[in-house]
């Protein structure tokens, strides 16, 4: 089946527009058809034929439903810039919404509604009250989504005129599909509509589930993203949702499963019955477990998802880490989020096998990922007391190897590692100090100096050490400045000799006279009187006893990872951000359109031609 | 499995995806391997396959030794793709150069022009700064060739064997001058080229290249007034690519001369009144022409010439020639800043075109034309522009701006205002040295403290999640704190407003929770803090709180700053106060020095 | 919660626009060719860029299939996982038309694509994308009839999949269980993961309305029936259904009850995560000879049972990218250098149970190496093989039931196959 | 001075590279991405100027072909465009109404012209007629030479019949 339409991709001569006009208004049905699909060829390479609007318009009243089709597309594209010509459609819109095909009545409500101009969306009305409550279900499911649009542009209109009750009232129709296009507009207008517009009561809760089991795959994804704003009246309420929901774990499309996923999540929130938890828990892992087996683009979404889920409730997938060890295909970014996964699922039980795989990692050929190998060896120590010093081991030998950004990713983990477990594993402190002069970024500078100068008592040179950075402070940035400042205020409060006490002359006159850093300059100065007043208060306060740090691995604020939760399978899951930081709408109606710049050239030597040159 | 050249284009077009492609190609890459290993005669035609893969984009390292083993053969048509494979297939860097300096010295005197010709391009090509020192002799002989065709060659790889090794400079003056009285125009157009080099690369080749001037002027002369020859004939003009690089050495000789000046004077008044710019070529040369009169000592007539000439360059339809207009107008603002004032206007007009390019050049000039009186309409001016512009213009825009308001503050205020303004639409754009240079300014202004960190109190409520804006406010409103509670030095210009010790704290924790993500802003926030738990006195439990939230941070520089900060809260009030003193400002004068040193980065 | 996408594009390579719907009105088209130009630009190679990328105020999420990119634009906070999944189906739907779905086929067809496109999705909300279904109101044909079309009840009917009336003179069904081992294994030669999928390949070729019922070897359904199930049951971890399945009896009563679509399609497919032997299994010991030589000496072994055999057995070995002449020698099939996956490919077309081959090979290397030299790619050795009458799991099809109110007698054929699906033996 | 010489098509595929000045391989093909991005999304109407890390490029589009070199910041970019011209003019003369399918079959000659115009990043030789005549003179020059290997393979085959 291939047609042959590319001919109309060729040269544009000058005068193509005339021509086009005389051949839409052409009585010869077929030679009009033909010069409508020339437009929207012309329209599709990005081209302005805006001014062919009147001739295109003429062609709207057809029998044929391929060239009316045609005629609407070209509407939707330039209506907006010409939204007094617009006016010309109406009456045929009205028409075709009578007419006795429900194909073509659903054709004219559905791009009347795509027709953003505000004088149009009054003539809309009647016609779409009609459809609304048309016999025919194909045309009723596109009415309910219409109903959305006319909000979109007008939403006074649609209240006034009393759409929304009509709409609500779809909810109980007898076809499946119009409910889940209700329910798909009602939660749109609910979004945009500070008033309460769309709630689920037991009643439509009832409807809504019947509809679930008989709509299309998609309706179905609609249906279960609107009842998971639904708030359950009680466990027992709660517990009658999941037991409806639980069998479309079993479909075959993700997003039904991952949008099921997350209704149950959200029940679950009302269940008291540890029983029923676990139950639920353990019918949610295989289905979860099979999404690391769909696309790659799903898996990305579903990976994002259990990174949040797995925050939420660890043990639906404790026992299933080896599903995220990375297959050798896999693409770079499903390869990054099965890590953070890895990560969060390490535990005493499964760490041996982890840590070969973090190894391997480390050793492949995409540096982003091999450094989050390396990061994560590092973020699995401090999680894990037990395996921390099987870490350290990893840890090491990985420095053997001496790749460059190896070796720095590791001293900033093993620093944090030193955070985390004080005197524990600084005998290894050595074998840092041998790549001292390799680091050359600023987050591996800045650990190291700072375990220098955490541990200056400890290392018999550090005052070298440190010397060795001074040279280029004016030059270093911000951060290994800060660092370089503190350790040398810490190497003088534990070892007042000589050569410290110049160092911190230099470093001092350095970041306060030299610099026009203000925050540096603040430091130093803070440390500058502590130091001149209190030298015992100083000793107490910067070499204070520092909390250890915690296990970061679950990095969300409940209140945040809640809210994502309600987001399950959204871009919000995707982002890990709440809706409202990158949901940006627009208001677009009649607003001409000046952005279109298209790309020149699509009228000449579009392809490797053998137009002569010059 | 070999094929032809064309058969394999022809195969390699055919592919509709990138993966078929990368199939076609390493199949291809590996039959050429094995051809490789066994000697194959079809030697050459397999390495023009692997150039063909080398443009695509294909690693084709294994052909290189090929190429060797070709040039190293007795024929051309062997050598001749030896060569083009060693040029395309390998850059300067690559350790093989070694192994083909001997044959390129042996073609050198091969008995063929063309033999020697290529030799003499891939040396131009590869030359690295080792080889420049190996075969510089033998280059230089070739400048006495017999052949006009080896003697331009000779002259431009002389040119590249200057900037690698500008020490051969000296010993090349002399041939190079001899070379300027050839007839040929390519060989005079390469020596020109090499005059240029060497006058450029040491002063003293300069002063002796002085005496040469009249012949020079001579020679453009000549090709002003010569007939008709339609081999250099371009649009009606004699060779313009001739003329240009003439114009090019004599702006060198002129510079700073006013002898040479004066005797290539004539010459230059009668290229700007002669030649016609409708056409290309003739625009070039009225280009190179007028940047020549800028440099040189010439005489007002001849400048006021020249500015005409980018007058009516300024007002063409072609937008290439508006370009250039606008880039020569630059350089010359501090000659005649008169003369361009007059063509602000349109200016101004070409800031709004739609070419990206354009828009850049004409920011340069706008920039260029501001002065202490323009100053603040200017400024206005290019913030509102903006808000409007896009992302690819911003970053330049914004740092002009910021240079702008440096240069040209007529008072602290203006200028603090303005570059707060700046900092909250464009912050991203600002680099940390305006922001720093900013904070010595304030601190460096009792008188407008309270205002200032009024003003940065109040538009914080509409912050943009600009960082730079963040930490500005906060540094100003630890150091400060206490004049947005008690008015202290409150200006007319300013609606006087109540604030609360809590409320400023209130808006603190505000920024903090919505800049999750920035270290930068948790530590100024930190500092902050504690200059305000000795500024402030109804909240110093409060404070000690917000600090030691952070205690348990996993970022190195704020666990430690909490740590010290809630240490000195909790034990040491006594001394919290001198702590938190106010920080000494870097002494202004001394700082404006250093940065015209760039000493301060 | 809710969010629907602006626009759907279909882009050539370089990022420019093929095809495009504006369903909203809140996205240029020259917006989204300039963000994605400069995506293609920074990236190279956008298959390694995250699907969903974030660029002022809008959401993209695409997916690439031959030379086309197929992408949405949302300013809402739509569902991800539903929007991309129909970028797939939206492939499906091509691909159903225009046979192969590429640069080309789409230039070639914008009118039907465009018509599609008005079909599939209104105002960002995906509506209907059952391509045999779509296929029976929109059509290519250039000279199409000038009846009028409706829409077939199906586009809106609980069954959503099916047409009424359709007619066979011989009403046959073909059930294949497919079964495919995942197995990926460490330098250190353990198994680290294992676990089999299957799948349910059903080809109806049956008259009317049929309701068809499935009868497994389940373990929850014979112990719910309580039968006996020694060695005989099979535990089935997840279970995943088309959609033509009723969902609700399956969670009720573990019935397979359903109305099948007409021709090919998935019934099921399931999921066993218990440990499985490795069916074929591959050492290989590789030995560098300085920088100009390399020997493999490769054992392969099978660890089934005697009686069955593994065909078209596949065992691809990497080799260095800039490998040459290489010279190999086996003990049982044969092999070939393919240089373009940089592999070996060793082919034995009969592997019976309880065997042992072996293989050596040597390669030459250039003496000069490529200039960026990278770290090196270690990739697995993979295998491919395919063993008939044999299931891991050993599910059984107990029976499927046919009944149409017309009273036919349907035939069923059921088949069995296991064959490796992504099986990795990691190298060091 | 002219740093490089692109010749890109219109699709973003590169037909002919020339580096003048020391670029690694990594860093052409970056350079190569980079510029087709730029260059290739201008409008027909901007000028034929891009300002690009600190240098500049000067292109110009001939049919499907974008013609690009890149010099200093300093450089007279009119003299560029017209150097552009000059090089294309010859290609023209040379092929006879030349097209793009000539440069990507014979991709060498097009080099081969060019380093008769261009070299060491400088123009040599300001005669289009002068260029043609060596270019003939180095292609009759290995016509001979094929002749001669042929005839020798012919007299060989010959013999060993």
């Amino acid at each position: 089946m291939s047609g042959h339409d590319s001919k109309y991709f060729s040269t544009t001569k000058k005068g193509e527009i005339p021509e086009l006009k005389e051949e839409l208004n052409s009585q010869y049905k077929d030679k009009k058809k033909d010069a409508v699909k020339k437009v929207i060829a012309a329209m599709t390479v990005g081209k302005d034929v805006s001014m062919l609007f009147t001739d295109v318009v003429n062609c709207m009243q057809t029998e044929n439903l391929e060239l009316k089709k045609l005629v609407y597309l070209y509407l939707i594209n330039y209506a907006k810039s010409q939204p007094d010509l617009a006016i010309l459609a109406v009456n045929t819109f009205v028409k075709d919404s009578q007419d006795p095909n429900p194909l073509i009545r659903a054709l004219a409500v559905r791009t009347m509604g795509c027709i953003r101009v505000d004088k149009i969306t009054e003539y809309l009305c009647d016609p779409l009250q009609r459809c609304l409550k048309d016999d025919d279900p194909y045309v009723r499911k596109t009415a309910a989504i219409c109903v959305a649009k006319l909000y979109d542009i007008n939403a006074e209109l649609v209240e006034d005129r009393g759409f929304l009750e009509t709409l609500k009232d779809l909810i109980s129709d007898s076809n499946p599909m119009v409910v889940a296009n209700a329910v798909a507009a009602l939660a749109e207008i609910q979004e945009s509509s500070s008033k309460v517009i769309f709630e689920i009561t037991s009643h439509t809760l009832f409807k809504l589930l019947a509809a679930l089991n008989e709509c299309t795959e998609w309706g179905q994804v609609f249906i279960l993203d609107a009842l998971s704003s639904y708030k359950a009246k009680d466990a027992r309420d709660a517990e009658n949702i999941v037991e409806r929901v639980t069998p479309r774990l079993q479909h075959a499309n993700c997003a039904v499963v991952l949008s099921a996923v997350k209704v149950i999540l959200q029940q679950m929130e009302h269940i008291s019955s540890q029983d029923v938890i676990r139950t639920l828990c353990k019918k949610m892992a295989p289905p979860l477990v099979t999404l690391i087996s769909a696309e790659p683009e799903i898996q990305y979404v579903a990976l994002r998802n259990i990174n949040l889920i797995v925050q939420k409730r660890p043990l639906i997938l404790a026992h299933e880490i080896k599903v995220f060890f990375c297959k050798y295909n896999d693409p770079i970014y499903v390869k990054m989020e099965k890590l953070e996964i890895m990560i969060k699922l390490a535990s005493d039980r499964n760490i041996d096998q982890v840590l070969l795989e973090f190894k391997e990692y480390a050793t492949e050929v995409d540096v982003d990922f091999v450094r989050k190998a390396v990061r994560a060896i590092g973020r699995c120590a401090i999680k894990l007391e037990r395996a921390a010093e099987k870490c350290i081991g990893v840890l090491l030998d990985l420095i053997k190897i001496k790749v460059n950004y190896v070796v720095q990713e590791a001293i900033i983990v093993i620093k944090d590692i030193f955070r985390r477990y004080p005197n524990m594993y600084e005998s290894i402190i050595a074998t840092l100090c041998e790549n001292l002069d390799t680091l050359d970024e600023p987050e591996a500078k800045a650990s190291m100096i700072w375990i220098i100068g955490e541990y200056a008592e400890r290392i018999d040179n550090a005052d070298e050490l440190l010397e060795s950075f001074l040279e280029t402070f004016p030059e270093e940035p911000a951060q290994v400045q800060l660092q370089l400042l503190t350790a040398a205020v810490k190497l003088f409060l534990k070892k007042p000799t000589e050569r410290p006490q110049e160092m911190i002359q230099v470093v001092l006159n350095n970041a306060t006279q030299e610099t026009d850093n203000p925050d540096l300059r603040d430091r130093a100065y803070i440390y500058w009187r502590l130091l001149s007043t209190d030298p015992e208060a100083a000793k107490d306060v910067v070499l204070a006893e520092k909390p250890t740090i915690s296990d970061d691995s679950n990095q969300l604020d409940s209140s945040l990872l809640d809210e994502l939760l309600g987001n399950i399978a959204t871009l919000a899951s995707v982002y890990h951000k709440p809706p409202e930081s990158f949901v940006s709408r627009v208001k677009t109606v009649q607003k001409p359109e000046e952005d279109e710049e298209y790309l020149e050239g699509q009228d000449s030597g579009q392809n490797e031609s053998s137009a002569p040159i010059p | 499995m070999a094929c032809k050249l064309r058969e394999f284009v022809q195969r390699v077009r055919a592919c509709k995806t990138a993966a078929e492609e990368r199939e076609v190609i390493a199949k291809e890459s590996a039959a050429i391997r094995t051809a490789f290993k066994d000697d194959n005669p079809k030697r050459h035609r397999n390495l023009l396959k692997l150039m063909f893969m080398h443009m695509l984009g294909y690693p084709t390292h294994f052909g290189q030794m090929e190429c060797v083993k070709l040039i190293a053969g007795n024929s051309f048509p062997e050598k001749k793709i030896g060569y083009l494979g060693f040029m395309l297939l390998l850059d300067e860097k690559q350790e093989l150069l070694m192994l083909v300096t001997n044959s390129i010295k042996n073609d050198f005197n091969n008995a063929n022009q063309f033999i020697v010709g290529v030799a003499l391009c891939a040396f131009a090509n590869l030359c690295s700064a080792e080889m420049a020192s190996d075969l510089a002799a033998e280059v230089s002989k070739l400048l006495q060739h017999s052949n006009p065709y080896v003697r331009k060659k000779a002259a431009l790889c002389c040119v590249k064997i200057v900037r690698k090794v500008p020490d051969f400079g000296e010993s090349l003056l002399r041939p190079a001058i001899t070379l300027l009285s050839d007839k040929h125009h390519g060989v005079l157009i390469s020596a020109i080229k090499l005059c240029i080099v060497l006058c450029q690369t040491n002063s003293t080749l300069l002063e002796q290249m002085r005496k040469e001037t009249s012949n020079l002027v001579e020679i453009l002369k000549n090709l002003l007034t010569s007939e008709y020859r339609a081999e250099y004939d371009c649009s009606g003009i004699s060779d313009p690519l001739l003329q240009i690089e003439i114009l090019r050495l004599l702006r060198l000789l002129g510079k700073a001369d006013a002898d040479s000046s004066d005797i290539m004077s004539d010459v230059l008044a009668q290229v700007m009144t002669n030649t016609d710019a409708r056409k290309v070529p003739g625009s070039a040369i009225l280009y190179e022409c007028v940047q020549t009169v800028v440099h040189i000592e010439a005489t007002k007539g001849l400048r006021v010439l020249a500015i005409n000439v980018l007058g009516h360059f300024l007002s063409n339809n072609d937008n290439n020639i508006r370009y250039v207009a606008l880039n020569m107008l630059v350089k010359i603002v501090a000659l005649d800043l008169q003369a361009i004032q007059r063509h602000r206007s349109i200016v101004m007009e070409c800031l709004k075109d739609a070419d990206l390019s354009i828009k850049k050049r004409a920011l340069d000039l706008v920039y260029a034309l501001a002065t202490e009186d323009n100053v603040k309409a200017l400024t206005k001016e290019l913030l509102e522009f903006l808000m409007n512009s896009s992302r690819d213009l911003k970053q330049d825009l914004t740092m002009k701006i910021c240079s702008v308001i440096q240069k040209f503050a007529s008072s602290k205020l203006w200028y603090i205002q303005n570059m707060i303004h700046l900092i909250s639409e464009a912050g991203e754009f600002v680099k940390s040295d305006s922001l720093y240079m900013l904070i010595v300014i304030i601190s460096n202004t009792p008188k407008l403290h309270g205002y200032t960190v009024r003003l940065l109190y109040n538009m914080v409520g509409k912050w943009k999640n600009q960082e730079s804006f963040a930490l500005i406010a906060i540094w100003c409103i630890g150091e400060y704190g206490e004049m947005l509670v008690n008015h202290a030095g409150e200006l007319e210009i300013e609606d006087p407003m109540t604030i609360t010790e809590h409320e400023v704290l209130d808006t603190l924790e505000d920024i903090a929770a919505k800049s999750k993500e920035s270290i930068n802003i948790r530590v100024f926030l930190l500092v902050a803090l504690l200059k305000l738990s000795s500024r402030y006195d109804t909240c110093t439990e409060r404070i000690k709180d917000m600090i030691e939230n952070y205690k348990h941070s996993s970022t190195l520089e704020v666990q430690q700053r909490a740590v010290e900060f809630s240490a000195i809260i909790l034990k040491y009030s006594s001394i919290r106060k001198v702590l938190a003193d106010r920080i000494p400002a870097l002494n202004e004068t001394v700082y404006e020095s250093k940065r015209a040193d760039g000493a301060v980065a | 919660m809710a969010g629907a996408t602006s626009a759907l594009f279909l882009l050539d390579m370089k990022g420019r626009v093929l095809i495009w719907r504006d369903y909203r009105g809140d996205v240029s088209s020259a917006q989204v060719e300039k963000f994605f130009s400069k995506l293609i630009e920074r990236e190279g190679d956008p298959a390694s860029h995250d699907p969903v990328v974030f660029d002022d105020g809008v959401t993209y999420m695409f997916i690439q299939y031959n030379n086309v990119y197929i992408l949405t634009a949302a300013r809402q906070n739509c569902n991800a996982a539903s929007m991309l999944l129909f970028l797939h189906r939206v492939v499906d739907v091509f691909k159903h038309y225009f046979e192969e779905l590429e640069e080309e086929s789409l230039r070639d067809n914008f009118v039907v694509v465009y018509e599609l496109l008005d079909e599939i999705m209104d105002f960002g909300y995906p509506q209907y994308t059952e391509a045999k279904i779509l296929s029976e109101f929109i059509k290519t044909d250039a000279y199409r009839m000038e009846v009028t079309q409706r829409p077939p009840m199906a586009v809106t009917n609980a069954v959503s999949w099916r047409s009424e009336g359709i007619r066979y003179k011989k009403n046959e069904v073909f059930l294949d269980v497919v079964e495919s081992v995942n197995i990926l294994v460490n330098s250190n030669g353990q198994v680290v993961r294992s676990d089999v999928v299957g799948a349910l390949k059903m080809r109806t070729y049956l008259s009317g309305m049929p309701e068809c019922k499935l009868g497994l070897n389940d373990r929850v359904l014979l112990e719910a029936q309580g039968r006996a199930t020694k060695g005989k049951a099979v535990d089935l971890d997840d279970i995943k259904f088309h959609q033509c399945v009723r969902l609700a009896r399956f969670e009720n009563d573990r019935t397979i009850s359903f109305i099948p679509p007409d021709g090919a399609f998935d019934l099921m497919t399931y999921r066993l995560s218990t440990q499985v032997k490795p069916l074929i299994w591959v050492e290989a010991q590789v030995e560098r000879h300085s920088r100009s030589r390399v020997e493999y000496t490769v054992k392969a072994r099978s660890q089934f049972k005697e009686r069955s055999t593994a065909t078209n057995v596949e065992i691809e070995l990497p080799v260095s990218s800039d490998a040459t002449t290489p010279s190999v020698r086996t003990s049982m099939g044969s092999a070939v250098y393919a240089p373009e996956r940089e592999a070996l490919l060793w082919k034995i077309k009969s592997f019976p149970g309880g065997k042992d081959y072996m293989l050596r090979a040597q390669f030459g290397l250039p003496s000069i190496t490529a200039e960026d030299s990278a770290p090196e790619k270690h990739p697995p050795i993979r295998v491919k093989f395919e063993i008939p009458y044999f299931t891991v799991s050993g599910i059984q099809v107990r029976y499927l039931k046919i009944i149409e109110k017309s009273g036919y007698q349907a035939l069923p054929w059921v088949r069995y196959i296991t064959t490796a699906g992504e099986y990795e033996l990691r190298m060091i | 001075m002219i740093h490089f010489v692109l010749l890109i098509s219109r699709q973003g595929k590169v037909r002919l590279t020339k580096w003048y000045s020391p670029y690694t391989q990594k860093e052409r093909q970056k350079v190569i991405r980079e510029l087709s991005g730029l260059i290739l999304t201008r409008g027909p109407k901007l000028c034929n100027f891009v300002e690009w890390r600190g240098l500049k490029v000067v292109y110009k589009r001939y049919a499907s072909l974008y013609f690009c070199m890149c010099i200093g910041a300093e450089d007279n970019e009119l003299e560029c465009l017209e150097i552009i011209h000059h090089y294309v003019e010859i290609l023209d003369r040379y092929f006879g109404n030349v097209c793009e399918l000539d440069l990507i079959f014979n991709f060498h000659k097009a080099y081969y012209i060019l380093d008769e115009v261009l070299l060491a990043g400088e123009l040599q030789e300001t005669s289009k007629k002068s260029v043609a005549r060596v270019i003939a003179a180095q292609d009759t020059l290995v016509e001979n030479a094929k002749e001669q290997a042929n005839s020798l393979t012919n007299i060989i085959s010959q013999a060993t019949k």
